[in-house]
């Protein structure tokens, strides 16, 4: 051990005595205004992709409810003149137009806003009731066999059977379509909600706030909720490509919404009628499609690796 | 596959026109002579199978139960009927060797040809022979109700005491009768019903009215087939469920089946005309998409394929272009029934004026709905009379649809919007005051539930409310419809909404009068105007809209009381032209689909007008037949079919 | 291994710097760190959390994190240069075969879904490619070796089959089954119990002489230090301030952080008075750090401290310091402090003891029992206890884990409803089962808890002023927002939190300003009663002194009374009045704190003293491990009885029993009237 | 142990005794009018449609059909099919359909764990490389593009490229291979990305860096030690999914005109066939609760941290 390294040349030996002591300097703990939801943001926003998605995306939604308002030409306008059906892609008709002349530039969007409608609506259910549920389902042992058998028999009841007795019975609109989906993605979400909240419910904090005799509603909203707001977000995303994904298969099956509804779905159905004809009917309108529920699914996945804090590195 | 009832029927229908390819009529131009035909068939190969296809899986081989056209048309080639038409239409001889009627045609009997025998699903002779005391039985089992026999009424209502016994059966059975014992009712079968076998080889049939046209209903109904009954009680709920639960006598058996995917039917070795039959096997492939028969067809994996309207443009100028071949025409025809009884006040004025149903009639342009189905021609598809042309001839060869007054009607051009402007000017000027509110009507909600329900406020326009399925082909021309009759007779005086319901049946939506328009098709099914004609008298089956229309009664009276055939055509035409032509139904296409392209020789197998098409005689080339090969050898058959139909 | 040989060592690490990037910033974990190690020796690298002792080691096998590398200095192993490697090969050579490590938490340790047997041979065959049979014999061989009973059996057990201490047992012996040369135990004992933890010490001692082993104890606990270790090197910031045999770093410790933290233990501490505690939070390492790191939390530092790094300075053959204090222009100054210190250890005397002749019972427990439902078996954590704590006193609840110490601190707080039997009087008044709203307000006012792990125990994501007044809004225990903001800060003051704290969330604190949070939560209520369940045993030894201190000073200033439980008997006892020891669900005894330390009776309270670290070499060294087995008790004829054997000194025992403490009493007082 | 699986047992029953039920009573709900078929409806007059419907014993009270029916199930007659396939037994017609989908449905869960699973590694061996991401990709399209879309490009162009007939033939093994990949597609997708991330999951656990500092290489802790905990979780469903593929895809069995039960169940029920219905819907309910049954089994057998008296 040579300890000859770094003797500083001259010492000032008036140095040696005490200086003053400043306690608060000793707390100074390096303040790295670490902010949870900053973080996540910039972990989210790190990758080219996710900035890609999501601003084609927004844009999506922005077009799909500025576009109806904005535009004159009327999705469900049938042509007379049989010479107009049919086109191909053109600057006045940007998708061409369908089997009757209507134009399927302006179906796409109408289309895309009711899917979106839908797809929006869908998740605000599923996630809403979800999380109560769940909070209720993870928060009282009593509760729990009755969830648990609930959750057995709407699984077990398989899904198309749902749909169509649904859309059967009740005989095909967009509230049909809503009712048979969110009647069965609650319970899903619940038990999901329910995992993640039992595995927060027992941890010090919550004993604490009840010994302070927080009631227990502001033990939910100030305690639980905050720490699954990401969850939410995500099952929200991941919601809208199983609903417009239930859509089309509802409509491929024959449930669907009536054919003259304009939904992303039906527009997909019919134009695969004629597909070999006309290719671009089916191909530009599932273009959009797919855009979207890739993006839903990919911004979903990413928010929830972004929302881990393991990742905030 | 969009799993739509217009595209089952649709392929439905494909599946009976797939067998007009050989035997179509066309009333192309006659062109080429007698002679080309022979060359044209000079040096074609011939194969011994047929592949075709089917799409919405069928139900069972039970063929007197059965729903489905599309079993139909695979049982009329395993079962035989007493007469079958041959290829010029011309009934000739089957089951039964020859047959007689009396003067008022109301007694057939049938001489049965001997040493016939019922054979298995093996192709193998069974101990069971085919006796007259089979087509005894054949009714003895539709009389039945247990049986679930099928679309009974014409039969019921032909063959005397049918009624009386199905409907005492039925009594007993829901216990409303209890006079007597379900064996007892079932054991006077024999002294009540009009069928008896004089002799083991002779049946007759005595029917409550005189039914020039029996023989066509034997060909089109299947209620008249035999049945060896021992096998089918033995058999019990099994009889039909597939083809080793079944007997043939037919030209074919069916030898091998794979439910939902795949028949193929056999010659029969011990069938009485076996030399007739060419085709030794027919093989049938169940497919989903329309578009899917197309590409199969190019891919030779099926012999013959439906082509759609506007498939048929992008194929022209291809390699395929050549091969297609306009279907023959429907004798289904389409036709707006109209509401006369309806809850909407303002409809149901302007609908029992005159005026009005012209302006509706005058403001269709009847060939841009027809370009919706055949782009190229539409005008072959139009119709304007109730009956098909082409179907019912009188003794001389003369078309039905040729008699005046409704000859006029069946070549009146009606696409002529200012005449209708005209007319509905003159229909508001008798029904509305001044300022445009409808005499006699006050503003309600109209409840079409469960279709829909709307108010009406008693002033123009008229609403008038159209129910139509949720198929896509219907909507699409509902939506064509309502853009003409609006740009015709102005939005103004006119508002045309459209209800595409999807829950939308018979007793949904027609019986309970829950709709204005809807639009549906009736079909020519035998040979005589009565078929379709007697149904739409005042209190007809089929009157749907309630109209009153006493002239048009008194004119089916004196058709029916008529005495020559030539008459009651006559007075059939008559009435017809009333009815049509004064719009109380107005008719306007025939349910024709498109083209097809095939391997088939086309008029080689029986020329089955009403009921089901038979392959046998039918002869299959190595490859498809071109349209110019079509329309010579069309040519050449139109001429033969004339000489034959004069000889009859 | 006591004398140091003079030969080269094994392993010598110079100035060696590693770096992390953390949130898109830099952080230097290791500043310049040294270290020699010596064939055979045992040398013990002591220092707070957070000051690299782990990550230093770590970069001798080259298992940092993913983000982290070394930036600087050298690491010299059998003349290998082991900063150099940059492959897995590389790393290969020495990981297992000649470095092993050792892991803290055994739970984790281990492949849960893999048999134990598999895990060790799975390291035989693969250094040394013997066949399978042959290196399952060694395997069990070493099972057997590390104190496994019927090894056979136990091989093809699963690690969820074994307790905490017998999976350290299964991963020292994995660790030693590929012959390491040096052994580096990464805190092994921390997470076990303390009677556990005797005993693993005495393992690694008795394997290192078997197999001649270099062992390398990474630790913040210097009882353990003392006992195990020949060398130690004090780490602080990234860096040795200080190193020595263990004689010497207890004795004559030089630099002011080592001598801080040995002041700052309270099994050295006085009763009544405060503790010495090391202000302020360790420094943070984002940033550069200019003259000696310890400068900003010693009182005591020199102008020079701040400006210069001060060198290594040798004090004897073996023992170095980092600090200007051992310069020679500093020997006037360190003088006049050393002189400092010495007055002030001799003036303080000792507290009088609390007087219960007329305190007053707060809290009575009159056999108590705690069951939980797990799955089908129904599972007593607390059986039949009763005790009673008097107002003004602190009562300690000691016992291992799993002793039903915590539960009996829960089920006070009512947080069991409805497996809770017997009854607890609070001021005379049972507040077991259902109580009125205005009962249960009152109640949640006056008794309050304060919590073990500062991580888990504040809701990450809301500010310090929601949590702190968090009680405030059940009750709207203020007039309006300025009230309560005022008594926020106020209660902030009190426990040494600065003002502008309050908008922070938790995450951005350390450990004990965490815990100082919870406190705080828990005083603003203005409670006569808390419960603190294990409040420092989560901390660091130097935190752990402010925190202790700051309890004492409530319980002056609000006349508190508390029911302190913990594990580790040296720790309670400056704090405790009375101290109650718990043995499975059962209390085994309850005496006044002195009287314990003096003379324990019941076995189970001996063991666990003498499995107890005391933090000084000579104690450490010729003290005798006694070990407790629950057996030795026949209780079914006659069953134990909770008796007062002397006043104030309850036990555990039936009529045979209390017999021979009677006797082994008469014989103590006996010795003393000598 | 044995406890357990008895009240499990109860359990199940009663929930498919429950779903039976429900879907029976839901069933009633369908107009009577809907037993037709559409385009023959006019054929058959009113009175006619009456005695069809009595004859089928639609017109009894529901809990009368109920009662039937169980009571046929118990004699072991499943019944016949009432519109589908008017009178065939449903005994046969699942004879003859279940074979062909549990073909396809086996043949590609095969090729979904093998191919998966080996899709799954490669990822985790080429993390964050143009492996992992190319797998990714592939897992997106899969599971966020709606199946029939890529279905129907798989079966127009690829069926071209490579000549594929275009729908199946049971004679010609050419004809299986592009239903059985279109079929084994999602679950290579499930398998690859769930194996994926709780291979990444398991990889910063204590025991893995403990295995490192034993001196095996990263390959060999992965293949020994994470492979094995990762997998756990999957097998969980791997009895469900086996007992499932009779349920058979709907899309697919539609596109390639393949015989078996894909879409019977929707077709029963959209033309009310109720007795096909209801046995679908029982054998559907009693597989999937065996399926979970078998799985929490396999499981409690695998995972040793897992013991069954534990309960649910």
């Amino acid at each position: 051990m040579d300890e000859k390294k770094k003797m500083p040349a001259a010492l000032d030996p008036l140095k040696f005595r005490a200086a003053v002591y400043d306690q608060i300097a000793g707390e100074d703990v390096g303040f790295s205004n670490y902010s949870y939801w900053r973080s996540t943001l910039r972990t989210f926003f790190r990758s080219k992709a996710v900035v890609f998605l999501v601003t084609a995306v927004l844009a999506m939604i922005v077009m799909s409810i500025v576009y109806p308002i904005v535009s004159s030409v009327d999705p469900r306008a049938v042509v007379v003149d049989p010479r107009q059906w049919n086109l191909r892609p053109s600057m006045d008709h940007f998708f061409g137009t369908d089997s009757l002349g209507r134009d399927i530039w302006a179906r796409a969007w109408y289309g895309a806003r009711n899917s979106f409608l839908l797809g929006f609506a869908i998740a605000c259910s599923d996630v809403g009731f979800g999380t109560l549920a769940g909070a209720l389902w993870g928060y009282n042992k009593k509760l729990d066999p009755f969830f648990v058998e609930l959750y057995n028999i709407i699984t077990n009841i398989p899904s198309t059977v749902y749909l169509v007795l649904l859309a059967y019975i009740m005989n095909t609109s967009y509230l049909t379509l809503f009712f048979a989906m969110a009647s069965r993605g609650w319970i899903v979400e619940a038990r999901f909600f329910r995992n993640r909240i039992l595995s927060i419910r027992d941890s010090e904090y919550n004993i604490a706030s009840r010994c302070l005799g927080t009631p227990m509603h502001r033990i939910a909203f100030r305690n639980i909720v905050p720490h699954i707001i990401s969850l939410i977000i995500m099952e929200a995303a991941l919601c809208i490509p199983y609903s417009i994904g239930s859509e089309v298969f509802m409509g491929f099956v024959g449930v669907g919404l009536p054919v003259d509804a304009i939904t992303l779905g039906n527009i997909v159905n019919q134009g695969r009628q004629s597909f070999t004809l006309h290719p671009y009917q089916m191909l530009l309108p599932t273009a959009i499609l797919c855009l979207i529920t890739v993006a839903f699914y990919v911004i979903g996945n990413k928010f929830a690796d972004a929302s881990d804090p393991r990742n905030h590195v | 596959m969009k799993m739509k009832r217009m595209l089952a029927l649709l392929l439905a229908a494909a599946m009976i026109f797939s067998l007009a390819a050989c035997t179509s009529s066309g009333t192309q131009d006659q062109g080429a002579s007698a002679a080309d035909a022979q060359d044209v068939l000079e040096g074609k190969t011939y194969v011994d199978t047929y592949k075709t296809y089917f799409s919405s899986s069928y139900a069972s081989f039970n063929y007197f139960s059965t729903a489905y056209a599309t079993v139909r048309e695979i049982v009329s080639n395993c079962i035989d009927g007493l007469v079958e038409p041959d290829i010029y239409g011309v009934y000739v001889p089957s089951l039964a060797e020859s047959w007689e009627t009396n003067d008022d045609e109301t007694v057939w009997t049938f001489h049965i040809r001997q040493g016939l025998k019922w054979v298995d699903h093996t192709g193998a002779e069974t101990e069971y022979d085919l006796t007259a005391q089979d087509f005894v039985d054949g009714i003895r089992y539709i009389a039945d109700p247990q049986n679930d026999a099928y679309s009974m009424r014409v039969v019921r209502n032909l063959i005397s005491g049918l009624y009386d016994y199905y409907w005492d059966l039925d009594d007993i059975d829901c216990g409303d009768k209890t006079d007597m014992t379900r064996e007892e009712a079932a054991a006077r079968f024999d002294e009540m019903v009009g069928v008896k076998a004089l002799d083991d080889y002779t049946v007759q049939y005595t029917l409550d009215s005189s039914a020039p046209y029996f023989l066509s209903l034997i060909e089109s109904s299947m209620l008249l087939l035999p049945i060896e009954y021992d096998y089918a009680v033995e058999m019990g709920d099994d009889f039909g469920i597939d083809n080793e639960h079944m007997l043939y006598c037919g030209a074919y058996y069916i030898s091998q089946f794979e439910r939902d995917k795949a028949i193929t039917l056999t010659a029969n070795p011990h069938y009485w005309d076996k030399d007739h039959v060419n085709l030794a096997t027919v093989e049938y492939q169940m497919i989903s998409d329309d578009t899917t028969s197309v590409e199969m067809f190019k891919r030779g994996e099926t012999d013959y394929t439906t082509v759609a309207a506007e498939e048929y443009l992008s194929m022209q100028g291809t390699e395929w272009g050549d091969k297609l071949i306009p279907t023959d025409h429907s004798f289904s025809t389409n036709y707006l029934w109209l509401d006369f009884d309806g809850e909407n006040p303002e409809f149901n004025a302007f609908v029992n004026n005159e005026n009005f149903r012209l302006a509706l009639m005058y403001a269709m342009n009847r060939e841009a709905i027809g370009a919706l189905r055949e782009p190229v021609d539409p005008s072959r598809i139009l119709r304007n009379t109730i009956n098909a042309e082409g179907a019912i001839f009188d003794s001389n060869g003369k078309d039905y649809t040729d008699y005046s007054p409704l000859k006029e009607i069946k070549e009146m051009d009606y696409t002529n919007p200012d005449l209708a402007k005209e007319y509905m000017e003159k229909a508001i000027a008798e029904l509305c005051d001044a300022d445009g509110n409808i005499i006699g009507c006050e503003p309600t909600t109209v409840d079409y539930l469960p279709v829909c329900s709307f108010a009406v406020d008693g002033k123009l326009p008229v609403t008038i409310c159209y129910v139509g399925t949720d198929d896509e082909d219907e909507i699409v021309m509902a939506q064509l419809l309502k853009a003409m009759i609006e740009e015709a007779l102005g939005t103004e005086n006119v508002d045309f909404h459209i209800e595409a319901f999807s829950g939308w049946t018979y007793g949904t939506v027609a019986d309970p009068l829950n709709y204005d328009i809807y639009f549906d098709s009736l079909s020519t099914n035998y040979a005589d105007p009565s078929g379709i004609l007697t149904r739409l008298t005042t209190d007809g089956a089929e009157n749907v809209g309630c109209y009153d229309v006493p002239e048009y009664d008194a004119l089916i009276e004196e058709a029916l009381a008529a005495d020559t055939f030539e008459d009651r055509l006559q007075k059939f035409a008559e009435a017809e032209a009333y009815l049509a032509g004064k719009g109380f139904v107005i008719p306007f296409i025939s349910s024709l689909r498109g083209y097809y392209m095939s391997y088939c020789v086309p008029h080689t197998s029986p020329l089955t007008l009403y009921g089901n098409d038979k392959y046998k005689g039918c002869q299959v080339m190595t490859e498809p037949i071109t349209f110019e090969e079509f329309q010579a050898l069309d040519a050449q058959y139109d001429i033969e079919r004339a000489e034959a139909l004069k000889a009859k | 291994m006591e004398q140091q040989r003079k030969q080269e060592p094994i392993l010598s690490a110079k100035d060696v710097r590693i770096q992390f990037n953390l949130r898109g910033q830099i952080l230097t974990a290791v500043r310049g760190a040294s270290l020699d190690l010596y064939e055979g020796e045992t040398l013990a690298i002591v220092g707070e959390s957070g000051c690299g002792k782990s990550v230093f080691t770590k970069s001798f096998i080259g298992m940092l994190d993913k983000n982290g590398r070394v930036t600087g200095g050298s690491i010299h192993y059998r003349g290998e240069e082991l900063t150099a490697y940059t492959t897995e090969q590389e790393w290969l050579k020495v990981r297992g075969k000649k470095i092993a490590m050792v892991f803290q938490d055994p739970m984790t340790s281990l492949n849960p879904v893999r048999t134990i047997g598999e895990q060790i041979t799975e390291v035989i065959t693969w250094h040394f490619g013997t066949e399978h049979e042959k290196a399952k014999q060694e395997a069990i061989e070493i099972l057997k070796k590390v104190g496994i009973s019927d090894a056979e059996v136990r091989y093809r057990q699963y690690p969820g089959e074994f307790s905490g201490g017998m999976r350290q047992r299964v991963v020292i012996a994995t660790a030693i089954a590929c012959r390491p040369e040096i052994l580096i135990c990464d805190e092994p004992t921390t997470a076990l119990d303390v009677t556990v933890q005797a005993q693993i010490l005495k393992l690694i001692k008795e394997l290192q002489q078997e197999y001649h082993m270099t062992v390398v104890y990474i630790t913040h606990d210097l009882g353990v230090v003392a006992n195990v270790a020949d060398r130690v090197s004090v780490m602080y910031a990234g860096q040795i301030v200080e190193h020595g045999l263990v004689r010497e770093i207890f004795h004559e410790p030089a630099h002011p952080y080592t001598k801080a933290l040995l002041q700052s233990l309270p099994q050295l501490g006085v009763k009544g008075h405060e503790l010495y505690s090391i202000k302020g939070t360790p420094p943070n390492l984002f940033k550069e750090i200019r003259g000696d790191a310890f400068a900003p939390r010693n009182p005591r530092a020199m102008e020079i401290d701040f400006e210069e790094e001060p060198p290594m300075f040798q004090i004897s053959e073996t023992h170095w310091a980092k600090t200007w204090l051992l310069h020679p222009l500093a020997e006037g100054y360190r003088a006049k402090i050393e002189a400092e210190d010495a007055a002030r250890k001799d003036k303080i005397v000792p507290d009088s003891p609390f007087d219960y002749s007329h305190a007053k019972k707060l809290l009575q427990v009159k056999d108590l029992s705690v069951n939980f439902k797990l799955g089908a078996k129904q599972f007593k954590a607390v059986d039949t206890v009763s005790f009673d704590i008097y107002k003004g006193e602190t009562l300690s609840l000691v016992g291992e884990s799993g002793s039903g110490k915590t539960t009996i601190g829960r089920a006070i707080m009512r947080i069991y409803g409805s497996n809770v039997e017997g009854s607890i009087l609070y001021e005379g008044e049972e507040i077991t089962g259902r109580l009125s709203r205005e009962k249960a307000k009152d109640l949640h006012m006056e008794m309050q808890m304060i919590f073990q792990d500062p991580m888990a125990s504040l809701n990450e994501r809301a500010k310090v002023d929601y949590i702190i007044s968090e009680g405030l809004y059940n009750y709207h225990l203020y007039e309006d927002e300025k009230d309560r903001e005022r008594k926020v800060v106020a209660i902030m003051q009190e426990v040494g939190l600065s003002q502008d704290f309050i908008t922070r969330f938790p995450h951005e604190f350390s450990g004990g300003q965490r815990q100082r949070i919870g406190i705080a939560r828990s005083l603003v209520m203005g409670p006569d009663f808390i419960v603190a369940d294990e409040p420092i045993s989560a901390l660091d030894v130097s935190i752990r002194a402010q925190v202790i201190n700051l309890l004492n000073k409530m319980k002056k200033e609000r006349n508190l009374t508390y029911l302190f439980i913990a594990h580790d008997l040296s720790v309670v006892r400056f704090i405790s009045d009375r101290i109650a020891v718990i043995h499975k669900g059962r209390l085994v005894e309850l005496a006044p704190c002195e009287e314990l330390f003096a003379q324990p009776l019941h076995p189970y309270t001996k063991a666990l003293l003498s499995a107890v670290p005391y933090p000084d070499p000579d104690v450490e060294r010729n003290k005798i491990l006694l070990t407790y087995d629950s057996r030795m008790h026949s209780y079914e004829t006659d069953p134990p009885v909770w008796t007062e054997i002397l006043p104030g000194h309850f036990i555990l025992a039936n009529r045979q029993e209390i017999a021979i403490y009677q006797k082994e009493i008469d014989d103590a007082a006996g010795r003393r009237a000598e | 142990m044995s406890r357990y699986i008895l009240r499990r047992a109860l359990r199940s029953l009663l929930t498919v005794v429950i779903v039976f039920v429900a879907v029976f009573m839901l069933l009633r709900l369908m107009p009577l009018s809907g037993y037709f078929p559409p385009e023959m409806i006019k054929e058959a007059d009113e009175a006619t449609r009456m005695v069809y419907l009595r004859n089928q014993g639609l017109l009894d009270h529901p809990m009368v059909q109920l009662g039937r029916f169980v009571g046929n199930m118990f004699h072991g007659d499943l019944g016949r099919s009432l519109t589908v396939y008017p009178k065939v037994p449903i005994a046969t017609l699942l004879k003859e359909k279940i074979p062909v989908t549990a073909a396809f449905g086996f043949a590609s869960m095969l090729i979904g764990i093998v191919f998966g699973v080996g899709l799954g590694l490669f990822m985790v061996r080429f993390k964050d490389k143009a492996g992992d991401k190319l797998g990714t990709v592939f897992i997106l399209l899969v599971r966020a593009v709606p199946s029939l879309i890529y279905l129907f490009f798989i079966q127009v162009w690829i069926s071209k490229w490579f000549n594929l007939p275009l729908i199946f033939y049971k004679d010609r093994p050419i004809s299986w291979i592009l239903p059985t990949i279109c079929l084994s597609l999602s679950s290579i997708a499930y398998y690859a990305l769930w194996l994926r991330r709780f291979m990444v999951d398991e990889e910063n656990q204590d025991y893995v860096k403990f295995a490192q500092v034993k001196g095996l290489p990263k390959r060999e802790v992965l293949k020994r030690h994470v492979f094995k905990n990762a997998a756990i979780p999957l097998i969980i469903y791997i009895p469900y999914d086996l007992l499932m593929i009779i349920a058979g895809s709907l899309v697919i069995e539609t596109l390639y005109a393949i015989p078996g039960t894909g879409g019977l169940l929707t077709t029963a029920i959209k033309s009310q066939d109720n007795n096909l219905v209801q046995v679908i819907v029982l054998m559907y309910a009693i597989l999937s609760v065996i399926g979970v049954f078998l799985g929490d089994l396999l499981v409690a057998f695998v995972d040793p941290r897992i013991k069954l008296t534990e309960g649910e």
